[in-house]
């Protein structure tokens, strides 16, 4: 017969110091590649689309009239694909996460980027 | 790495009972039926295995063709025929437990006998 | 002869008053065909005999023990003969339906009768065949009201009992007119001081109630009637051989005065008493003779309620509790005493399993019963106090709950505790009725528990006490499981059911609330009672007496005013809108009728039911081992016995 | 500040979601991020529910578990939505048998993205729905007062 | 000081306000204690009170209106059974009261048509019946030591209870897991959720009602300690390090066992009032060691 | 009448973390009917491969479950990588190796926790999310998701894990063991956690096989099936120890996840010996012709994902046969007679995952 089994793990847990981060008095866990959020960088998108082919979710919107580049990120399942893929390097994954919302918004973001004399070709993304 | 190859049998409706048998008493296990709609016909696979080995075997039947339920030698055949039943519409005649289409309840009614979707791509958020 | 100072009316008068007239009113019954003729004749004299019991307080409750010389050696002829055609009667029913041990018993106790008259009752002379003190006036008062209470609600009772069952036989003027026997015989066994008579009186209550079971005349009846026959029979039998031993040790008679025998000391009445309390054991339906309580629950719930909480097995507590001083210190006591103890756990384990809600008042009786015995058995004087406590509040508690069972079958059609679900919303007043009988069983500050608490105390200082409270304390809890339960049952709410209670008659109404009111009230009073009829009585016999500390009467009088104000709050609550929320049914929704949607598309009604836990508490299981312990016990009792008797 | 933003019990609901979400609220209880801190605790009950915390998207079959669990609920109560199916169906918005978030079945007061939602995040969503909490409760109040009832104080 | 025939007023009185306050705080710091065995931080200690008064703030959905009259009925007689305690009333007559109470929330549990609930008060009477012999035995054994069933007579004996009555302190302890609802014995509801019967007794009751209840519990708590106070009278010191030791263990059985069914917490209770219990008093009884206060 | 209740028992209930129902038909507490219906979890994802490229369906894949998450995203991978006959490179093999062990650690580190839990045992539930979340947190730093890692691709995998890191493991799985031992000493020693599991819903071997046990839920009836053994991805050049105990109840299949964290943890000491440094992938051109089944082990036991491909960028079917559904008759078998106490644990204790089952 074994009773008392967890009796020493809980004494010695009672006695040390307890496991918890005191978010958000403490900082969050997190790690220089956790996926965060999506972060567009205007001034480099070209506009090629293929963050909006990629994505899985369809989260993005790309429209080339009004110059914008929308992400609804609550449709978003942060899996880094469009990073990947997307050819002018204009996006990243930055580690912190979306906060709540009370309202389901859209993040819209404009393209500043300017067509360059030299036309640029599209590329397959590296791994 | 290629691994081996996986023996897929086609035969008719009426020799399924048959060959499940012999399966069943060569002690194979039942590792799951499922289905398939290819063009107006629907492959249905049962997939056996015995020490790593898959045997399936196939039979491709129209909509309106009843199938015999084989839980009477794999009781646990139940739950992928009532689940074909229900995502399919194909009709198993002689289940053990007939959960009558409320295994998977879907809005729409049996919705992978219906045609593949035509693709468009990137919706508006 | 006695004269109660200088009033009016004689006591002896009362005492021959009601034994003869409940007999004179069972003859008018038998030959009154007509209900609202039988109506009126039960319910005057059940106010007449209930009259004449309390007179008999008023005269009788400050006397000393009062005894009387009546009749002669004719009544003694009269009875013998009585007895002799009963025994013809008996034996002429069990030759008809074949049932061999009963014919066997009634032909010996037929022999052993006629042995008796012929060469032993010859010089015999009992001087004082009557007496009354404090303890028959209590038993008086049971049979005296609850009894005829119960007689009252009989009658609407039959009637529907035989518009539902149109295939008994309805033979409703013999079924009164045997109540009413049954009452006077009751009366004369509380009254007779002369052991003869008791035995007379003992032998036509085994007859009436095994007629009243047989009532139906179904198969299960009679059978069932012949179980307790035969088991009655098997004490009368003792009884008849005490009567016998009593005789031979003394020729002259002297020992048959009940009294005499009572005070002249243990060594000559040790063995009578064993030999009677034997009797009272298988009239009192302890453990190896309980079957045949439980069997007699086929009978109409009126007979149930008068056989099993205000006469027959009171009688058989009745007679142990008058031979307590004897049994007292004794190991033949102390066996007598583990039977009942043994029963009280036992039964009360037993009624957890049972769903079938006499059969539960059954085994209660069976386990109370048990306990008053275990009073009795070990016999201080704080535990004699303590019996006749129990015998009062089971006496009212029990006979409501039987009648509101009653009412509750003819309504619903069921006497399964499983179909009362939901009750207070259907019957809401027997509901709340039922509520107070049963807290009357086994809730503070009611009856019952006063007297488990009382026996507590007592048995602390009684020798094997703690045998004692060991068994008082698991079989206490038991009850609390099952009374709650069936308590929880009843007040268990759904919604959409009908109102069934307006159907219920008049007089039932009346004899119902008047039994609720006395289950409060008696509580309420018990110190009065206890100050004006226990004490006196034990104080009497022991020449001490019990009672409970003062501090605590006034602390439970506050907890009952406390129980009773608190339903007020109620009233408090209801105002307000108030939307009523859905129960909790795990996400799935229960629409009005109590249906879910359940697997296999199938639509489920939310089902509930108590718990019954037989593998633990399995009726079958504990029977036999309270069988055969107490027959085991009882075999110990009966060597020591005949070692005295050599 | 109302005794109700220092002790908000949760209920969770899972509609259709993947379990990402589930453990991660799971483990917001545990010794790591130890809601508890905060005198969440997760009841089990919507009875006893102060905060509903769903996951995944609605479809035919649990809608209507879903309703009852928020029916159940006693006022003033919040919503939060986790995890991104939660607020449109996610990457299965477009599966025949998803109906969207689970706005559309219930009022959902709190969203909290992510796929799977952070046990952070939860948290964040959670102090959130606290301030939506105490707004309910004087709604409430003032409604009773109007209605002339104690509604939410019945002693 | 104050005058002998008001005493036990006075001492019920006290029990009334200060039993809440003492009951929330040894529930905060239970739960506190509990918290640092998992290895987690945990609620502040006042959190008992903060929970309290949110469900005050709260809706009181019912199932039937009855419901409020058990529930309140539960409070007010727990606090009738703590009050006659502290007061120095009769041992046997706190207990009937103490169950009186707790019958009151059974039927309040029945009340609902929940299955959840239902099974839980089903339970809670097996928990009852399991836990009530020996807690009689310990009124008794008190008796057999004291000579008394007056707590206040128990409470200025000078006789050191504890070394006459081990069995049944330890008896007295293993119930106390059942009535506090702590692991293994927390079959009917339990302070955590997680559990076939959902929240079992409480299942169906919300809002001020649920913390009537909890309120009750407090008051139990309190009452139930104050028991633990009785073996150790004759010293308050050793009294109150008793009692912080019983609750100490309470908490770490309660931390490193699974529930038990329901089957084998009737049995090993009720063994234990056989063994434990009845043979120390047994001892007692039959050694004539029985001593006068 | 019958001495019956009937107990709708779920979809939402606090030891079921995932709705499910079961109409529980009990006799005091004893079960004496269970039927359970399942469904609430049912979102259809099968048919988007009708509108996700094959490539973008690994993410869908991947969220048919937030617990065994990556192995169903490698198993589509290498099931189209059969389908194309892709040769992926060794060390993303490997990789998808160390991965697939850690899920299995995070799997059943969960499930202990979410099983003691169901028996009353919370302290353990909280001690084993402790552990867990070191495993989450080595997932984190590796792949940048706690629980949906995202890292499988087809031909390969997203993210390496560098040697630097790789170098720190051995010490960090000893960290783990130290902890896992402690903790499953409790599960496996403790009398109170033995009364709870022992002989309560059993299943002999016998049935287990021929009712299609897989995983764990087999293995603790002694039917030693683990795919891991059939050799798919680096698993052949491993060597994977099949757990499996004989008595067939919780206790065995509690055992059995209890040994399975060492198993893992040893698994990847291997991995972590034998990675060669290499690509992490190739390029993947054309699309899928053809259909395989293909099979790998789970936390829960064995996966099927079949995959059927018309030489579009769409593949034609895609049907995921999860442990948990085959493990469903096996529950229904266990679930005959136990006590209603018991119905937690038995259904914890084949760890189903409804949100894999029903898809
Ligand atoms: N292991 C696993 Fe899954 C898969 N495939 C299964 O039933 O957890 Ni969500
Ligand atoms: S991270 Fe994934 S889901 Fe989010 S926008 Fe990019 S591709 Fe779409
Ligand atoms: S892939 Fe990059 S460059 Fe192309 S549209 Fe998207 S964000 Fe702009
Ligand atoms: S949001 Fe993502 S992780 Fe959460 S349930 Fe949906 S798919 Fe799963």
């Amino acid at each position: 017969m074994v009773y008392f089994e967890m009796v020493k793990t809980a004494l010695k847990t009672v006695l040390s110091k307890p496991a918890t981060i005191l978010y958000p008095v403490q900082a969050a866990k997190k790690t220089p590649i956790s996926r965060g959020h999506v972060v567009q960088d205007g001034s480099k998108c070209i506009s090629c689309s293929i963050c909006v082919k990629k994505c899985p979710a369809q989260a993005i919107v790309l429209d080339k009239e009004a110059k914008t580049w929308q992400i609804n990120r609550f449709r978003c399942v942060v899996c880094n694909s469009c990073v990947d893929t997307c050819p002018a390097k204009c996006l990243s994954m930055d580690t912190q996460y979306t906060a709540p919302a009370t309202v389901k918004g859209i993040e819209t973001f404009t393209i500043t980027y300017v067509k360059p004399a030299k036309p640029e070709k599209k590329e397959e993304p590296k791994t | 790495m290629t691994m081996d190859k996986q023996t897929i049998t086609a035969i008719e409706v009426g020799k399924l009972i048959g060959s499940v048998e012999r399966f069943r008493n060569e002690g194979y296990r039942l590792v799951q039926i499922g289905c398939t709609k290819v063009g107006d016909l629907y492959e249905i696979n049962y997939c056996f295995d015995k020490d790593y080995h898959l045997d399936v075997v196939r039979i491709a039947i129209p909509a309106e063709t009843e199938v015999p339920s084989i839980s009477g030698m794999y009781w646990n055949a139940f739950i992928y025929e009532n689940e074909m039943h229900d995502l399919f519409g194909i009709q198993v005649r002689g289940m053990n437990i007939d959960f009558k289409g409320t295994l998977i309840r879907t809005a729409e009614k049996f919705p992978f006998s219906k045609p593949p979707v035509t693709v468009t791509k990137g919706g508006k958020p | 002869m006695i004269f109660s100072g200088g009033s009016l009316v004689h006591i002896l008068d009362l005492l021959g008053y009601l034994i003869l007239f409940p007999l004179i009113a069972a003859i008018f019954l038998l030959f009154e065909r007509r209900d609202s003729s039988r109506s009126l004749i039960v319910q005057l004299s059940a106010v007449a005999i209930g009259i004449v019991s309390l007179l008999l307080l008023v005269l009788g409750y400050n006397r000393d023990t009062l005894l009387y010389a009546v009749g002669s050696e004719q009544v003694g002829q009269v009875m013998f003969f009585i007895e002799l055609l009963m025994v013809a009667f008996i034996l002429y029913l069990a030759v008809k339906h074949r049932k061999t041990l009963a014919a066997v018993l009634v032909l010996l106790q037929a022999g052993l009768l006629v042995w008796f008259e012929t060469s032993l009752s010859h010089g015999l002379h009992v001087a004082n065949n009557l007496f009354v003190d404090q303890f028959s006036i209590i038993m008086a008062l049971i049979i005296g009201i609850i009894g005829t209470l119960i007689c009252v609600y009989a009658v609407g009772y039959m009637e529907t009992y035989h518009t539902r069952h149109p295939e008994v036989r309805d033979r409703r003027n013999i079924f009164f007119a045997i109540l009413f026997l049954f009452l006077a015989a009751m009366f004369g066994l509380v009254f007779s001081n002369n052991l003869l008579w008791v035995f007379f009186f003992w032998e036509i209550t085994t007859l009436c109630s095994f007629l009243l079971i047989g009532y139906s005349e179904t198969e299960e009846a009679t059978n069932n009637s012949f179980l307790a026959l035969v088991m009655n029979l098997l004490g009368g039998l003792a009884f008849l051989a005490a009567l016998i031993w009593l005789v031979l040790s003394d020729p002259s008679g002297r020992l048959l005065d009940l009294n005499y025998l009572l005070t002249t000391g243990k060594a000559l009445a040790l063995v009578p008493a064993v030999l009677i309390c034997f009797a009272g054991i298988t009239k009192a339906a302890l453990m190896p003779f309980s079957s045949w309580l439980v069997g007699a629950m086929v009978a109409p719930t009126p007979v149930s309620a008068l056989l099993h909480s205000s006469t027959m097995v009171k009688a058989g507590v009745y007679i142990i509790v008058k031979f307590a001083p004897v049994l007292s210190g004794t190991t033949e006591g102390l066996m007598i005493a583990l039977v009942g103890g043994m029963t009280f756990a036992l039964a009360s384990f037993m009624a957890i399993s049972q769903n079938n809600a006499k059969k539960v008042l059954a085994y209660s009786t069976i386990a109370n019963l048990g306990l008053i015995v275990a009073c009795a058995g070990v016999g201080t004087y704080n535990l004699m106090w303590v019996a006749i406590l129990l015998i009062i509040f089971h006496a009212i508690a029990k006979s409501l709950l039987f009648l509101c069972v009653g009412t509750v079958e003819n309504r619903i059609g069921s006497r399964n505790i499983e179909d009362m679900g939901g009750l207070i919303v259907r019957m809401p007043r027997i509901a709340i009725m039922m509520f107070i009988g049963m807290a009357g069983m086994f809730l503070a500050p009611f009856g019952m528990v006063i007297s488990k608490w009382a026996a507590i105390e007592a048995f602390i200082q009684a020798p094997f006490g703690l045998i004692f409270i060991a068994i008082l304390a698991f079989g206490g809890s038991a009850t609390v499981f099952f009374w709650s339960k069936w308590m929880g049952k009843i007040i268990s709410v759904m919604r959409e059911q009908e109102v069934l209670e307006d159907t219920v008659k008049k007089e039932k109404w009346v004899v119902l609330w008047i039994l609720t009111g006395l289950v409060v009230v008696v509580c309420l009073i018990f110190p009065v009672i206890s100050w004006v009829l226990i004490e006196p009585f034990v104080l009497n016999i022991y020449g001490q007496t019990a009672g409970l500390a003062q501090a605590n009467l006034t602390i439970m009088i506050m907890m009952l005013c406390l129980l009773m104000i608190m339903p007020l709050s109620m009233l408090f609550y209801r105002k307000g809108p108030h939307v009523p929320a859905t129960p909790y049914m795990g996400g799935r929704p229960m629409d009005g009728n109590m249906h879910f949607a359940g697997s296999l598309g199938n639509s489920r009604e939310v089902v509930l039911s108590n718990y019954y836990l037989e593998k633990m508490f399995g009726e079958e299981r504990l029977f036999m081992i309270g069988t055969s312990m107490c027959w085991g016990l009882l075999l110990i009792a009966g060597i020591m016995l005949v070692g005295v008797m050599l | 500040m109302t005794y109700l933003a220092k002790s908000p019990w949760i209920v969770h609901y899972n509609a259709s979601s993947c379990n990402g979400c589930d453990i991660e609220i799971l483990a917001a209880l545990t010794p790591v991020f130890d809601v508890e801190r905060f005198g969440i605790i997760n009841t089990g009950n919507p009875k006893h529910a102060d905060i509903l915390l769903c996951t995944g998207s609605v479809n035919e079959q649990n809608k209507v578990p879903l309703k009852n669990v928020y029916d159940q609920m006693p006022e003033p109560k919040v919503v939060i939505a986790i995890g991104i199916c939660a607020a449109t169906g996610g990457i299965f918005r477009e599966c025949y048998n998803v109906q969207g978030g689970i706005d559309k079945v219930i009022p959902v007061d709190v969203f909290v993205p992510g796929c799977a939602a952070r046990p952070e995040s939860i948290i964040d969503g959670v102090v959130t729905a606290l301030g939506i909490l105490e707004k309910k409760r004087a709604a409430m109040l003032q409604k009773g007062s109007a209605e002339g009832t104690k509604a939410g104080e019945t002693v | 000081m104050i005058p002998a025939e008001f005493q036990p007023i006075v001492y019920a009185l006290v029990y009334i306000l200060v039993a809440p306050l003492l009951g929330g705080l040894i529930a905060g710091i239970d739960r506190k204690v509990t918290a640092r065995m998992q290895g987690r931080v945990g609620p502040p200690i006042l959190q008992p009170f903060y929970d309290v008064g949110k469900l005050f703030e709260k809706e009181n959905p019912v199932v039937t209106v009855t419901q409020n009259f058990y529930v309140l009925s539960y409070l007010v007689f727990m606090v009738v059974a703590g009050a006659l305690f502290f007061s120095g009333g009769d041992m046997l007559l706190v207990i009937f009261a103490f169950t009186l109470s707790h019958i009151f929330i059974v039927l309040g549990a029945y009340a609902s048509y929940s299955p959840y609930s239902h099974v839980g008060a089903e339970r809670e009477l097996l928990q009852i019946i399991a836990y009530e012999p020996m807690i009689i035995m310990t009124a008794v054994g008190m008796y057999m030591v004291t000579k008394s069933f007056f707590v206040s007579t128990i409470v200025s004996s000078a006789v050191p209870i504890i070394l006459y009555l081990p069995g049944v302190f330890i008896g007295y302890l293993i119930v106390l897991t059942i009535k506090l609802r702590k692991s293994p014995f927390d079959l009917s509801t339990s302070h955590h959720a997680h559990q076939e019967i959902v929240k079992g007794v409480t299942t169906d009751f919300a809002g001020p009602n649920l913390g009537k209840i909890e309120i009750a519990h407090w008051y139990e708590y309190v009452f139930l300690l104050g028991v633990i106070w009785l073996f150790f009278a004759w010293n308050p010191l050793v009294a109150v390090a008793a009692i912080v030791v019983a609750y100490f263990l309470e908490i770490l059985i309660d931390n490193t066992f699974s529930r038990v069914k329901w089957q084998l917490m009737l049995r090993s209770a009720w063994i234990i009032a056989g063994t434990l219990g009845l043979v120390n008093l047994g001892v007692l009884y039959y050694l004539g060691m029985v001593v006068m206060p | 009448m019958t001495k019956q209740i009937i107990v709708p028992f779920g979809p939402q209930h606090p030891v079921l973390p995932e709705p499910i129902h079961i109409d529980l038909v009990l006799e005091d507490e004893r079960v004496v009917d269970a039927i359970p219906s399942i469904g609430y979890i049912h979102r259809g994802f099968e048919k988007l491969v009708e509108k996700r490229e094959f490539t973008e369906y690994v993410y869908i894949a991947e969220r048919t479950c937030g617990i065994c998450s990556f192995i169903h995203g490698a198993t589509y991978c290498q099931g189209i990588e059969q389908i194309m006959n892709i040769d992926v490179p060794e060390r993303a093999q490997y990789l998808r190796v160390i991965w697939s062990e850690f899920s299995r650690l995070h799997s059943h580190l969960l499930w202990l926790g979410l099983f003691a839990d169901a028996f009353g045992f919370e302290n353990l539930f909280m001690g084993a999310w402790k552990t867990r979340e070191k495993v989450l947190d080595f997932m984190e730093e590796t792949t940048g998701g706690r629980v949906i890692q995202g890292t499988s691709k087809v031909g390969g995998v997203r993210r390496d894990i560098s040697s630097e890191r790789l170098d720190r493991m051995t010490k960090d799985l000893d960290d783990l063991d130290r902890e896992m031992k402690e903790l499953t000493d409790v599960f496996l020693h403790d009398d109170s956690v033995r009364h709870r599991l022992r002989n309560v819903g059993t299943i002999s071997r016998n049935d287990a096989y021929h009712l299609g046990a897989v995983g764990p839920t087999a293995r603790g009836s002694g039917v030693a099936i683990d795919l891991r053994k059939s050799g798919y991805g680096a698993y052949d050049r491993l060597n994977v120890q099949v757990v499996t105990d004989s008595c067939g109840d919780c206790y065995s299949r509690c055992a059995v996840r209890a040994k399975e964290l060492f198993t893992s943890t040893d698994l990847i000491r291997q991995a972590v010996k034998k990675i060669p440094e290499g690509p992490i992938d190739v390029k993947v051109t054309g699309a899928p012709d053809g259909e395989y089944f293909m099979r790998a082990e789970q936390p829960r036991g064995e996966l099927v994902h079949y995959l059927k491909g018309n030489g579009s960028k769409f593949l034609v079917r895609s049907r995921i046969r999860t442990p948990t559904l085959t493990n469903i008759p096996p529950l229904i078998k266990m679930l005959q007679g136990c006590e209603l106490a018991d119905v937690p644990v038995i259904v914890l204790s084949i760890d189903p995952c409804i949100s894999c089952t029903e898809r």
